[in-house]
């Protein structure tokens, strides 16, 4: 069995690797901003303030697990759990390069878009356990929220996979060597990403979590630990949809000829990464954060009826054969 | 490599569709009443699929989706319904909910 | 017997498909039950993979757990409904109301059972995979009738919920 | 052309009353309604001059195929109208005493409120009417036969808020339901013997196949006589008639006078060819014509209601006409038919001006010194009376000793009957002084002020009607030739027959002269005495009630009945049909409380239900 064994390995590197990712980028964002807005930022705890996301870490993890004796305990502690696991699960159908890739599903977008349904679940669950009246607003506008732009979160991919003919992401990828999606898919591209945004919960879309109106929307009464897996997941969520952007649409760990063999494929991945979870970071410090019903109104008035007819015209092309 | 017979695929849709059955049948919320029709109707859909994947045709699939699809409508009529039934009588208690009686 | 660990994967999901089915059924808790019945439908979908239809198994997840069941989540926040409320009335209460139903089940299921039995399926799943471009393939070509009937459906569905859920002006009837 | 459209004025005019309504002035009203059954009259007239001019004896036309009795072509059943000399006859009348007594009652009943529905019911009375004399065969003859009775119940309850008049109309349409029944089972009889419907064929037919005497035949006439016996007011279904005086006296004199109750004369008239084959009811007809005519001579001594004196008067005159028939006299019973429409018609529209101009008083009784007080009606009166009476020289004298003069040697008649209508006669005069003397003699006992002005209407009817009451008999056109199955008499009559019949209604006046003298001279003790006995004594009683028939049929059949429903109040009949309701309830108890609303409930018999289908399939 050494192949399973090869897997476990795998999976605890990407455990091992994903998880300080994911408690860096918290340091990564206060940093950048702080730039931004000319200010300086955590930058006390080790060199440039490195180790800001360690300190904190050691902070939550001496607090004390308290659970709100109001709450539906079994629901409120299975929330935030359900929130990271589905995020990190995402990762598995992730091809990071032609080698590193735990699960080559044949289906692996919808088993993407899958896990990103069921995350909708953590913050609306999160929302309703708590029992209070801020925590079930946020979560009631999670659900709406998650519902309304996960519908053409998927179909914005359909062009995609219509042009790929398959749902397999490495397939997909491969498919890219002569040109990447977004050439053809620019419109999927916006679409996709939006959506993407409004289902990680950030700005502008974080209205489940809107400090201004409701404290903190679906984790007011999360402390400690399992506000920690929140965060955790909300920038595990952050990672995710940069990897999907850039495995969708950016050729994945492909690039143009002459680039190609300058740095490895996985190396080139997690440069697009990166860049796309810096535009994710300095978006947040750019836009306003819209009306709920704005929210709404614009994604199915809007983005609904874009995505449409990106697919349908897509799906005209291929049919007469100019893609 | 062992395969699953399509008899325990059936026996598991039978099973499947007994559960939700008797919470149909048992429970007096219709809120509980509709998840057991989820139930229920999902356990048609493990019956297609078995005899889809048996035959290795794809429409057992087919005709998922179109339960699916089935669901998706059910749920929504009904649970507008639900929220009128409970803004009306501000109950859900399909024994109380008997006025159509004859 | 050769225990191939997918197929003992099937059976696992199985068995977790009908606990937790059983407890949806038998919750009080609105909220646990349709938790359960994520986890059942979630369970079911693995069933469907390991069955070799991978279509199946993520609309399964995407749409009815992730959709269909969000819709339920919601409307109990709706309605506010924490608890079953009508199981304190004194009539539901107790293991004489699970008798019958539960008996009249068991009668359906050795019927069923009796029938597959007596009709002697030897058939076995194929471990081929019917991926979903022969589903494509096949929804619109000779379903296409029952593509368009189901979209007809959905906007039924559509227009009935718009309907019931507008608010009224004033307490017009249902 | 103009025998197609002879009914159909009035229908039109009808039509236009009932859709438009009050819509429509008086005026318009008025003229509408009169001037279509004058355009009938006008065509009647002018289809008599060619009927007088061309060979053939009849004017033929077919409208349209009603339907064919076998559903194949087949014997059909047309709206054909046949314009012979017995139809010219009626429809002469039918039209020509309608347009009259419409001009009079356009008048009469301009005041109600209802006046359009009175104006259309009379013209659809006319249509139907007009249908009955000129219908071709038996079906559509039976169409205007239930028209005319419809219309008859409208009107007798046209007054419907009162509830005699309710009751007479309904009295009115039951009594003669049971006639036209009867006729109805005689006209099906017909058919399936002859095989057809038509009246010409059914005339020759009936010679072609019967023998005289033959049981068929007797008992056909016999059904048929039945329906006569009840559209015409003859016993024993004469009942309804003088009850139905509660209508309006222009439906009195239209259709309980001139035209209706002579339907029944007009049909054994008519199927004069059916009758002679059937000697037995000849008698029969005869038998009924006597006895009704004694009967009502009788009843119309003890009246106090002048219009209900006049119902009897004509169901006694309906009497001899029957007694014509009977005889095989038809030219004379048709002739005499004309005549008392004339006579009678102006009797009941004068007695109308009368009650009109006592403000709807109609007891005899507080009359009195009419001719002082209103003395055109009281010579109007008279005219009507001398002609009913039959002195010579009027109408009705030729008219009746024409019938007289045919009954003693009649084989189908005979010397009884004879005397029978000599005695009628003689009754005639009797009640027919009475009327006179306590209408238009003696002091007046009503001090109300009279109701002043005689409508220029009224006027034209009245002295047309005397015109023709006592110049009538010029117009008689002798039928025979065309009854070609005339009974010959087998002797010759004795010369003093036509003696005692001319003199005896003189005998009557003389009579009555004396023995009315109380009231000629306007005796108010007596005649007070006389209104009293009416109600008190027992004879008087008894005769005033129509001889006790009304009475006999109360203790025989509506009692009876009524007690009879009373015990089966819980119909045994109906019980087996209440059984199979029981029988439906119970199911429907059953599954109601499997209708409980509780959707679980449902849900478990649909387990059920699909365990024990499936069981059943498997075992």
């Amino acid at each position: 069995m050494p192949d399973n064994v090869i897997k476990l390995i795998q999976i605890t590197i990407m455990l091992a690797l994903l998880i300080p990712i994911a408690a860096m980028l918290v340091w990564v964002e206060r940093r950048l901003i702080g730039i931004w807005q000319d200010r300086l930022g955590p930058n006390r705890v080790g060199p440039f303030g490195v180790l800001q996301s360690f300190a904190d870490l050691l902070k939550i993890l001496g607090k004390e697990d308290w659970v709100p004796p109001f709450a539906d305990k079994l629901v409120f502690v299975l929330a935030p759990v359900i929130g990271a696991v589905c995020v990190l699960m995402s990762f598995a159908v992730l091809p990071f390069s032609p080698d590193i890739l735990i699960a080559d599903l044949n289906i692996g977008l919808l088993f993407f878009l899958a896990m990103a349904s069921l995350a909708v679940y953590s913050v609306v669950l999160a929302g309703w356990a708590s029992n209070s009246k801020y925590a079930l607003l946020g979560g009631m506008r999670a659900a709406a929220q998650t519902v309304s732009y996960e519908v053409f979160m998927g179909l914005s991919l359909m062009g995609v996979v219509l042009l790929a003919g398959s749902f397999n992401l490495t397939e997909i990828v491969l498919a890219q060597q002569h040109g990447w999606f977004i050439q053809s898919q620019f419109v999927g591209f916006v679409v996709f990403f939006i959506a993407g945004i409004a289902e990680s919960h950030r700005l502008p879309f974080d209205l489940p979590e809107a400090e201004t109106e409701l404290t903190a929307g679906f984790h007011t009464e999360y402390s400690g630990l399992k506000f920690a897996l929140f965060f955790l997941g909300e920038y595990l969520g952050v990672t995710l949809i940069s990897c999907m952007s850039v495995v969708l649409f950016f050729g994945g760990w492909l690039m143009p000829e002459p680039l190609d063999n300058w740095l490895p494929p996985f190396m080139w991945f997690v440069l697009k990464v990166s860049f796309f979870v810096v535009f994710f970071i300095l978006l947040r410090t750019a836009l306003p954060r819209p009306r709920f019903d704005q929210l709404l109104g614009f994604g199915w008035k809007v983005m609904l009826p874009l995505a449409l007819l990106n697919l349908l015209v897509t799906a005209l092309l291929s049919l007469l054969e100019v893609l | 490599m062992t395969t699953i017979p399509l008899m325990h695929v059936l026996i598991l849709a039978s099973t499947l569709f007994g559960i939700g059955f008797v919470g149909v049948i048992v429970r007096k919320n219709a809120l509980f009443m509709l998840m057991s029709l989820e139930v229920m109707l999902n356990a048609t859909g493990v019956a297609f699929i078995g005899a889809g994947a048996t035959w290795q045709q794809a429409d057992g699939q087919v005709m998922f989706i179109l339960i699916l699809t089935l669901a998706a409508a059910e749920v929504a009529v009904g649970l507008a319904l639900l929220i009128c039934l409970q803004n009306k009588h501000q109950t859900l208690d399909v024994d109380v909910l008997s006025r159509l009686k004859g | 017997m050769n225990a191939n660990p997918l197929v003992i994967l099937f059976y696992l999901a199985a068995l977790i498909a009908i606990v937790a089915s059983i407890k949806v059924v038998t919750r009080n808790n609105t909220v646990h039950a349709l938790l359960y019945l994520v986890i059942s439908l979630v369970a079911v979908a693995v069933c469907f993979y390991l069955m070799g239809a991978p279509f199946a198994a993520g609309l399964e997840v995407i749409v009815y757990a992730g959709a269909i069941l969000v819709l339920f989540v919601f409307a109990i926040m709706l309605f506010g409904l924490r608890q079953d409320e009508t199981r304190l009335a004194p009539k539901n209460t107790g293991f004489s109301v699970w008798l019958g139903p539960c008996v009249l089940a068991l009668c359906l299921l050795a019927e069923l059972v009796y029938v597959l039995q007596h009709d002697g399926i030897q058939a076995q799943l194929s471990a081929t995979v019917v991926d979903s471009k022969q589903v494509g393939i096949l929804l619109y070509g000779p379903y296409l009738l029952a593509v368009e009937i189901a979209s007809f459906l959905l906007l039924a569905g559509l227009i009935a919920g718009f309907h019931f859920a507008k608010p009224r002006e004033q307490g017009g009837d249902l | 052309m103009i025998l197609a459209l002879l009914p159909f004025y009035p229908l039109i005019s009808a039509m236009a009353l009932l859709t438009l309504g009050k819509r429509l002035p008086w005026f318009l009203a008025s003229v509408l309604s009169v001037t279509s059954v004058l355009a009938s009259a006008i065509s009647t007239a002018i289809l008599m001059s060619q009927l007088a001019i061309q060979e053939q004896g009849a004017i033929q036309v077919t409208l349209w195929s009603w339907f064919s009795l076998y559903g194949n072509g087949e014997v059909p059943v047309n709206v054909a109208f046949n314009f012979d000399a017995l139809s010219a006859v009626m429809c002469a009348v039918v039209s020509g005493v309608g347009f009259l007594i419409h001009l009079y009652a356009a008048a009469y009943m301009k005041t109600d409120d209802n006046f359009h529905r009175f104006m259309a019911f009379m013209n659809l009375f006319i249509v139907a009417m007009l249908i009955l004399v000129l219908a071709d065969n038996l079906v559509l003859l039976y169409l205007g036969w239930e028209g005319v009775g419809l219309c008859s119940f409208l009107l007798i309850g046209f007054w419907y808020q009162s509830k005699e008049n309710v009751a007479a109309a309904r009295k009115a349409f039951i009594v003669t339901r049971i006639g036209d029944t009867s006729m109805a089972i005689g006209l099906f009889w017909l058919f399936n013997s002859l095989g057809s419907l038509n009246i010409e064929s059914v005339n020759q037919l009936a010679i072609q196949t019967w023998q005289t005497g033959d049981n068929t035949v007797f008992w056909i006439a016999l059904l048929l006589l039945g329906g006569a016996v009840g559209k015409s007011a003859q016993l024993p279904l004469h009942t309804w008639l003088p009850d139905a005086m509660a209508g309006p006296t222009p439906v009195s004199a239209l259709i309980h006078a001139a035209t209706m109750v002579t339907a029944g004369v007009y049909l054994i008239a008519r199927l004069h060819d059916v009758f002679i084959l059937a000697p037995e009811v000849m008698t029969i007809v005869a038998m009924i014509g006597a006895l009704t005519l004694l009967l009502a001579g009788i009843a119309a001594l003890f009246q106090y209601d002048i219009k209900r004196v006049l119902a009897y008067s004509t169901m006694s005159q309906i009497g001899y006409m029957m007694l014509a028939l009977g005889a095989g006299a038809w030219s004379a019973g048709i002739f005499h038919l004309m005549t008392h429409a004339f006579f009678k018609a102006l009797l009941f529209l004068t007695a109308g001006s009368i009650i009109w101009a006592l403000h709807h008083e109609q007891n005899i009784y507080r009359m009195g010194g009419m001719f002082k007080r209103l003395p055109v009606e009281s010579i109007l009166l008279t005219i009507g009376l001398v002609c009913l009476i039959a002195l010579p020289g009027t109408s009705g004298f030729f008219s009746k000793e024409a019938i007289i003069a045919e009954l003693w040697s009649s084989p189908t008649a005979g010397p009884v009957f004879w005397w029978a209508a000599i005695i009628g006669a003689f009754i005639t005069s009797i009640y027919s002084c009475r009327l006179f003397f306590l209408v238009c003699l003696g002091t007046a006992r009503n001090t109300v002020n009279l109701e002043p002005t005689m409508h220029i209407a009224f006027k034209v009817a009245l002295f047309t009607l005397a015109m023709l009451s006592l110049i009538g008999s010029w117009f008689y056109a002798d039928l025979t030739p065309w009854f070609s199955a005339e009974i010959t008499k087998t002797t010759n009559d004795p010369a003093w027959l036509h003696v005692i019949a001319i003199v005896t209604p003189f005998i009557g006046l003389l009579f009555s002269w004396f023995y009315f003298s109380g009231f000629r001279q306007g005796d108010k003790q007596q005649i007070s005495q006389s209104g009293k006995n009416l109600n008190e004594k027992t004879f008087y009683l008894f005769c005033h009630r129509g001889l006790g028939i009304d009475r006999l049929y109360q203790v025989l059949l509506v009692t009876p009945y009524i007690r009879l429903s009373q015990l089966n109040r819980k119909d045994i009949i109906d019980g087996a049909v209440m059984l199979l309701a029981w029988y439906t309830h119970l199911f429907k108890e059953v599954w109601q409380s499997s209708q409980n609303g509780h959707l679980r409930w449902y849900a478990s018999a649909f387990a059920l239900g699909f365990v024990l289908l499936t069981a059943g399939w498997l075992l």
